[in-house]
C-alpha cells in the first residue's frame, strides 16, 4: 500500500482548476445563501446542468460500457472536494456517487447511462447517517412497501434505491410520498420517504450497499477537506483585511497559532483522503481502514474549520448573510453522514486489531 | 463594607409592605395593578435593596437582594419579567447610578425597574467590535443638542426598546478612547431607524440601528464629554458579571438536555460517546460548582476576578455540549423544528432543538466580549501578564489604520 | 448540598499562610532537588519533623479521644494543598490522611496518638494507583502473608495497614522486606512489600479502608491543586522577566491565552476541591461524586499545568536543575494515584445515572 | 530540477562499484577495512548522491538517494552511523556545500560522510531560544582569527564531535540579524570546555558549551562577516526537514508501543482509555500518512509546506501517546528502570520504560523550533498572515532590552 501516488497529477489539477472556476462563476456564497433562503428546491438544478451535463461529471463512476468514464474514484474525489468548497447544492454525491456505485456495474443499462449524462438523478433510500447494514423494506409482487427516515437529496431524485429483502429495488420518485424536513444543512436536504407498494424493479443485489457506502465515506471526506480548504481560506483571507486595534486581526498571535493548528490538520486530513481515493482507485487493499480513517479526519477538521471560521470572523459570521453559516451546518452534517468519527473509530478498533473487549 | 440593614430588617419591612399593599390581587389584576404594585414596591425601597433610598432601595447589602425576590416571589406578587429588561437592569440602571446627574437618575431608574420602558444598548459597531473604543459613530454638536451619524448593530431588545445607552465619537482628533461620550438616546426620535438582524439559526434576535441626524439633548450625556470609555466600564464590567451568572442546580442548563438525551436511548449509546458525555458532564458541574464559589465570594464582599472564568468557560461548554448532542442525536439531530425566521426575545437553551442549540451556542463565545478578548483580560488583569505592543492607543483616532 | 461553603475562613487562611511560610524557608525547589538526586531518604525527616511536631499538623484527621485535632477536613486540604504546591517529599498524604482514615476511630489509641504527634509514621500497604477493593492478603494466627506492589511512602514508614482476609492488620515496617523502585515521582517513592508471616495485630475493620480511599482522592486533588498553581504562578512569573525579540514572552498572545485557560481550569479545579472537602467536612452527603469530581479536575488541571510550565520554560523547563520536572512527575504520578481520571469517570457515570450500558 | 541521472545508471555504478569492493569483507573487517570501503564509496560519489560530483555525488536527483542506501544495505556494506552523525549529516554538510568555500568542502565533507569525524552544532544559548537572532555570544577579530567568548547550550554530542557549526555575534552595534557571523569551530583547541546538560529525563545527553577566549581561524568562517543568519537559515531548514521524517510502516514509532500494550493487557481496558487510543491511533496514522505524501512531494521536485506539519504533529503526538501509555499502564507506569545519569548518542522511543518516553518527549516541543516558533513559521510563511508588530528588528543589539 506505500508505492500509492498520494500527490495530484496534471491531468488532476487541471479538473481541479475547471470545477473550481465554474463554480466561482456559477456557485458563489451569495447564490447558495439564495438557494437556502428559498427553502423550496430540492436541489440547484441549473448548476447540476452545468455539472453533470455541461461538465460531464456525473458519469465518472459509471462503468465505460454504459456510457461513463469508468471508475474515475480520483477525478470524481476532485469533484466532491471541489464542489464541497462551494457547498453546491446539488446531488454530486448523493446519485453520481452513492447511487451509482450501489447499482454497480450489473445494473441495467439504461439507468445507469441516464445518470451517467445527467439526464435523471437517483438516490439511495437510506438514512444519510447510515454506517452499516441498512435496515431492509418489505418486496413483494414487484411493490416495494415501508418507510425510510432523513434520506438525503431524495427529494430531487427520479428514481429511488431502496434496500428490500431479496436485493436493490428501483422506485420512480414520482411513486413514493416524500416529506421534506427543515434539514441542519439545507443545502443537502432531507426528506422522509414512504413507499405504499410502489412499484418497484430488482437492479442488484444487496452486497452492492455496503461498497456504496464505504465509497461515500471517502467521497464525503474529500467534500469535507473542500469545505475545510474554503473555510481557512475565507478566515485568512479576512483576517488579513480586518483591523482592530489599528493591526490586522491576522496579526494576532493567539489566532495565529490556531489557524497554524489548522492547517496541520488539514494537511493531514488531505494526505488520509488522498490515501482513501488512492485505495480506491488502486481496488481497495485497506478500503475499510482507509475509508474509516478518511471519514473520521475529515469530520473533524470540517467542523473545526467551520467553527474556527464563524468564531473568527466575530459577529459577521453570526449572521445569516455572511456564508459561514451554510459551512458550519455542511460541517455537522456530513459528520453525522455515513458513520460519525465515533462509529467509525469503533470500526477501526475491530479492523486493527485493537478491541476493546478481550477476544 | 458592612451595611446597616439585616436580613430581619428587611423581612420585616417587606411584610409591612405586603400588609399594605395585596400582591396577589395585583398579580390577578391586570397591567394598571401590576404596575402600581411593583411601583409601591420601588417606592418602598424594595426594587434593588443595594440601591441607594429613594431611587428603588435601602441602601442595603447586595447579598439581601436574594432574600427580596424570594418573598415578593413566595407571597405570589407579580415580578418585572426581568428577562425582558435584562438591559435595563444589568447595565443601563448601574450606569446612572455610578454616573448619571440625580435629574437623570430620578427620571430613568423607576420605569426602568418597573419594566415601563425597555432599554437597549447601542455599543458595537460593524467596524468595532472586539476594539468597541475604535468605533466611528460621530456625534456632533449643534446648540444644546448632539447630532449622531453612524450604525450600530447587535442590539437586542433595539425594535421595542424606549430607550439606549449608546457610546458615540464626540472628538476624532484625539487617542481612540479619549474622544468617546456617553449618552442616553430615546430610540422614538427621528433619524433612528432599527433593522432586524437575522442569525444563523435564522431567526432575528438582534437588530442593527441607523442613526442618521437623530438628535440627543445634552441633558442626556452620561459623565463628561471625553469620558465616555470610562462610563462604558461600568456598563460592560456588569455585563459580564451578569451573563452565565445564575445558581442552577446540578444538571441544570444545557447538560441536563445531553444527560436527559442519554437515559431516553440506549441504543444511541457508544463507548466513544459516552467517555465524551461524562467529560463533559463534569465540566458543566465544575462550572456550575466554580459559579456557586463565585457567588459566595461576592456575598462575602470579596468579589475577585473568578466571575470571568464563569462567562468563558459558559460560551466552551455550551458549545461543546451542543455539539455532542448533535453527535448523539446523529441522523434524528439533523431535523430542525424550523428555519422561519422568529424574534425571540429570550435565548431558549433547553426548550429548542439541538440544531438551535448547537447554532445558537455559537453566539455564546463572540457576544458581550469575545472569549479572545476575555482571555486577554484574564491574562492581563489577573495573571498580570504584559500587554502586547499596542500601536493604537497614542494616535489620533482618524489616522489609525481600518 | 448548596449550603456548603467554598471559600476559606480567616483560621483557614492563617493556616495557609503559616504553613507556606515555613515551607517557603525548609522546602525549596533546591532542597526537593537535592533529596530526589541523593535517590537515598525514604522521605525528608526533617521537614516532616517540622510538619508534624513543630506545626502539629499530623494529627487533623486523628479524633481528639486520641489526641488529634478531630476530623479537620477543611484544615488538612489546606495543608495538602501547600505541600503539593512544595511538592514536598513527607508523608502527610499517606500517613496523615490514607492510614489515619484507614484507622478509622476504633483503632487503639496508641498507634493512633503517636502518629497524630508524628512521631511515627504509618503507610496502607496499597498500590498507589488503587481506586477500587484491594486484593487481600493473608492473616493467620497473628500472621500476615503475601505481597503488595507499588506501596506510596512505605518505605519509610514504620507501620504498615494492611488489608486481610478478616480485617486490617498493623505490622511493624522492620518486619517486612520492602525493596525500592525507580520511581516515576521520588518525591513520593514507591516500594514493593513482602509480608512473609510477618506479626500483626488486627487493628480496623476492612470497611474504613474505601472511606480512605475516598478522602484520598479529596485530599490528593487538593495538593494537585497546590502543585498547578505553583505551576502557574512560576511560569507566568518567568514569562514576565524572560526577554526574547525584544519583549517579555509573557506578552505573546498565543501564551496569554493558553495561560488563561489555564487559569480557569485551575479556578475550576479550586471550586470542586473545594465542595469535596466541605462536603467531607460536613459529613458526605455527596461523597463518592464529590470525591470522584476532585479527583478527575485536580488530575488533569495538575498534569496540564505541569506540561505548560515544562513548555513555556522552554530548554530550561527541560533540565534536571530548575525544579518544573517535579512538579511533572508529581502530577502524572497523582493522576494514577487512588484512580486515573478514567477510572473515575466510569464511577461517576454509575453514581449519577448516565450508565454505558443498558440497565 | 530534472536529473540527467536515470535509476537504472544509478544502479549500473553501485554495481560495478561492488565488484570492486566486496561489501562484506569490508563490513567484517577492522574500522580501517570499513573506512577505506567508505572513502571509495565516497570517492565515486556515491555517498549523496544529490552532491556534486567530487564531493560524494553525482548531482542526480534527491528521490534516488535511497535506491543507493538500499542497495548498498542490501549488499551487507558497512554505513557512516548516520545516527552518530545526523547533526553533520543533516546541517553541517548541506551549510557547507551551498555558502562554504571549495577548500572548506574539500576539508570538511568526506570526513563528515564517512564519520571519521563528528559535529555538533553551536547555536542555542541560555538567553537565545526562540530568539536565535538575539544570541550573545561575541567574536571578535583578532589578526587572522577570531577570539570567542560565550556560552552555548543544548549541544547534543558536543563531548565527542571534532567540529562544531556556530553562530556568534561580530557587531553589537547593528540590529540583531545583521550582526551575526558563521563559523567552523575547532572543538579540541584551547578554551573550548564541554559539560554535561542533565535533563529532566535523569540522563545527559546534551551539553553546555563554554567558550573562553578560543580562536578560530578566519578560513573557518562560512559566509561573509554579518552574513551568519542568512548562512543559518540553511542549516534551520534542513534540521526541520531532518526532524521527524523517516519512513516508516504503520503503528512505526510510539503508537506501536502503545498498541502492543493495549493488545497485551485486555485487564486493563477501559472503555474511556479506548476512545484515547483510537484517535491517537487515527492521528498517529495519519501523520504517518501525510510524511508519506511529503515524501511524494519532495520527489516529485514540489516540496511544499506540508513538511513543518510533519514535525509539529510529531511532537504533539509523542507527548500524547506517551501520557496515553502511564494512564493505561497505571501503577505499573510508574515505575522506572533507573534514574542513573546515562549519556545516550541516540533517542530511543521505543525501546525504553514508559516514563522515559513521557518525559523526553517533552523536549520535542521545544528542541530544534518549540512548536510555537513552527506555528509562527507556518502561521507568516505559509498561510501569509501578518507579522506581529516588531520591536526588536530596527534597534541595534547591544540596546535591547533582555
Amino acid at each position: 500500500m506505500s508505492d500509492l501516488v498520494l500527490v495530484e497529477s496534471p491531468d488532476e489539477q487541471d479538473l481541479r482548476s475547471g470545477v473550481r472556476a465554474m463554480l466561482a462563476a456559477e456557485c458563489t456564497g451569495q447564490s447558495v445563501l439564495s438557494f437556502v433562503s428559498g427553502f423550496s428546491d430540492p436541489f440547484d438544478e441549473k448548476l447540476w446542468r452545468t455539472v453533470a451535463r455541461g461538465m460531464g461529471l456525473a458519469g465518472l463512476l459509471v462503468p465505460e460500457a454504459q456510457g461513463g468514464a469508468g471508475a474515475q474514484y480520483r477525478a470524481a474525489a476532485v469533484v466532491a472536494e471541489e464542489l464541497g468548497r462551494a457547498v453546491a447544492p446539488v446531488p454530486f454525491l448523493s446519485s453520481a456517487v452513492v447511487a451509482t456505485t450501489a447499482l454497480g456495474s450489473s445494473a441495467s443499462h439504461e439507468l445507469l447511462g441516464r445518470l451517467a449524462s445527467g439526464e435523471r438523478t437517483a438516490a439511495l433510500a437510506v438514512p444519510y447517517g447510515l454506517w452499516s447494514a441498512p435496515a431492509l423494506l418489505s418486496a413483494q409482487d414487484g411493490a416495494v412497501t415501508g418507510a425510510v427516515r432523513g434520506v438525503a437529496d431524495a427529494l430531487g431524485a427520479d428514481v429511488l434505491l431502496v434496500p428490500a429483502d431479496d436485493g436493490l429495488y428501483a422506485v420512480e420518485g414520482s411513486a413514493v410520498r416524500r416529506t421534506r424536513i427543515a434539514s441542519l444543512d439545507e443545502t443537502r436536504p432531507l426528506c422522509d420517504v414512504e413507499f405504499s407498494a410502489a412499484p418497484a424493479r430488482l437492479v442488484a443485489p444487496l452486497a452492492t450497499v455496503p461498497c456504496a457506502l464505504r465509497t461515500a465515506a471517502t467521497m464525503v471526506a474529500a467534500e469535507q477537506v473542500g469545505l475545510a480548504s474554503w473555510c481557512l481560506d475565507t478566515t485568512v483571507a479576512y483576517l488579513k483585511e480586518r483591523y482592530q486595534f489599528g493591526r490586522p486581526v491576522g496579526s494576532f498571535q493567539a489566532l495565529k497559532h490556531r489557524l497554524a493548528d489548522l492547517w496541520v490538520e488539514l494537511t493531514q486530513a488531505r494526505a488520509v483522503v488522498a490515501y482513501a481515493v488512492a485505495d480506491l482507485a488502486a481496488g481497495g487493499d485497506d478500503g475499510l481502514v482507509a475509508a474509516s480513517l478518511a471519514k473520521i479526519v475529515g469530520s473533524e477538521v470540517a467542523v473545526r474549520a467551520a467553527e474556527e471560521c464563524v468564531q473568527m470572523h466575530g459577529g459577521i459570521g453570526f449572521t445569516w448573510e455572511h456564508p459561514a453559516h451554510l459551512y458550519l451546518k455542511r460541517a455537522k452534517a456530513t459528520s453525522v453522514a455515513y458513520g460519525s468519527p465515533d462509529r467509525h473509530r469503533a470500526r477501526l478498533a475491530t479492523l486493527v486489531d485493537l478491541p476493546l473487549e478481550a477476544s | 463594607m458592612a451595611s446597616v440593614m439585616t436580613e430581619a430588617d428587611l423581612r420585616a419591612r417587606i411584610s409591612a409592605f405586603l400588609a399594605e399593599h395585596d400582591p396577589a390581587a395585583a398579580a390577578g389584576g391586570g397591567d394598571a395593578d401590576r404596575l402600581a404594585f411593583l411601583r409601591a414596591r420601588f417606592d418602598a425601597g424594595l426594587a434593588w435593596v443595594h440601591f441607594p433610598t429613594g431611587l428603588g432601595g435601602l441602601g442595603a447589602g447586595r447579598s439581601l437582594q436574594p432574600v427580596a425576590d424570594d418573598a415578593f416571589a413566595a407571597a405570589g406578587a407579580p415580578d418585572n419579567r426581568p428577562g425582558r429588561i435584562g438591559i435595563g437592569l444589568g447595565m443601563a440602571a448601574p450606569t446612572i447610578l455610578v454616573h448619571g446627574s440625580s435629574e437623570q437618575r430620578e427620571r430613568f431608574l423607576r420605569p426602568l425597574w418597573t419594566g415601563e420602558e425597555v432599554w437597549c444598548q447601542l455599543f458595537s459597531e460593524p467596524g468595532a467590535g472586539s476594539d468597541l473604543a475604535g468605533l466611528g459613530t460621530r456625534a456632533r454638536r449643534d446648540g444644546d443638542d448632539w447630532v449622531l451619524d453612524g450604525q450600530k448593530v447587535w442590539t437586542s431588545m433595539a425594535h421595542v426598546a424606549r430607550w439606549a445607552i449608546l457610546l458615540a465619537r464626540t472628538d476624532p482628533d484625539v487617542p481612540k478612547h479619549a474622544g468617546l461620550s456617553y449618552f442616553v438616546l430615546d430610540m422614538t426620535a427621528p433619524g433612528v431607524e432599527v433593522r432586524p438582524l437575522r442569525q444563523l439559526t435564522g431567526e432575528a434576535e438582534f437588530n442593527e440601528v441607523y442613526l442618521t441626524g437623530a438628535r440627543i439633548p445634552d441633558t442626556q450625556r452620561l459623565g463628561d464629554v471625553g469620558d465616555g470609555w470610562k462610563v462604558a466600564q461600568t456598563t460592560l464590567m456588569n455585563e459580564r458579571v451578569s451573563i452565565g451568572g445564575g445558581a442552577l442546580p446540578r444538571e441544570g442548563g444545557m447538560i441536563g438536555v445531553l444527560a436527559a438525551a442519554w437515559r431516553s436511548d440506549p441504543g444511541a449509546r457508544t463507548p466513544g460517546m459516552h467517555d465524551t458525555v461524562m467529560r463533559l458532564w463534569v465540566r458543566a458541574e465544575a462550572a456550575r460548582l466554580t459559579a456557586m464559589r463565585v457567588r459566595q465570594q461576592l456575598a462575602a464582599g470579596a468579589p475577585g476576578p473568578d466571575g470571568s472564568a464563569v462567562k468563558l468557560s459558559f460560551a466552551t461548554l455550551n458549545q461543546q455540549i451542543s455539539a455532542a448532542e448533535l453527535d448523539l442525536l446523529g441522523d434524528e439531530g439533523l431535523r430542525r423544528d424550523s428555519w422561519a425566521m422568529g424574534r425571540p426575545e429570550e435565548v431558549d437553551f433547553t426548550g429548542r432543538d439541538a440544531g438551535y442549540r448547537y447554532l445558537r451556542a455559537k453566539g455564546n463565545s463572540i457576544e458581550g466580549g469575545t472569549s479572545e478578548v476575555l482571555r486577554n483580560i484574564i491574562a492581563e488583569r489577573v495573571l498580570g501578564l504584559p500587554a502586547e505592543p499596542r500601536v493604537d492607543t497614542r494616535v489620533a483616532w482618524k489616522d489609525l489604520p481600518r
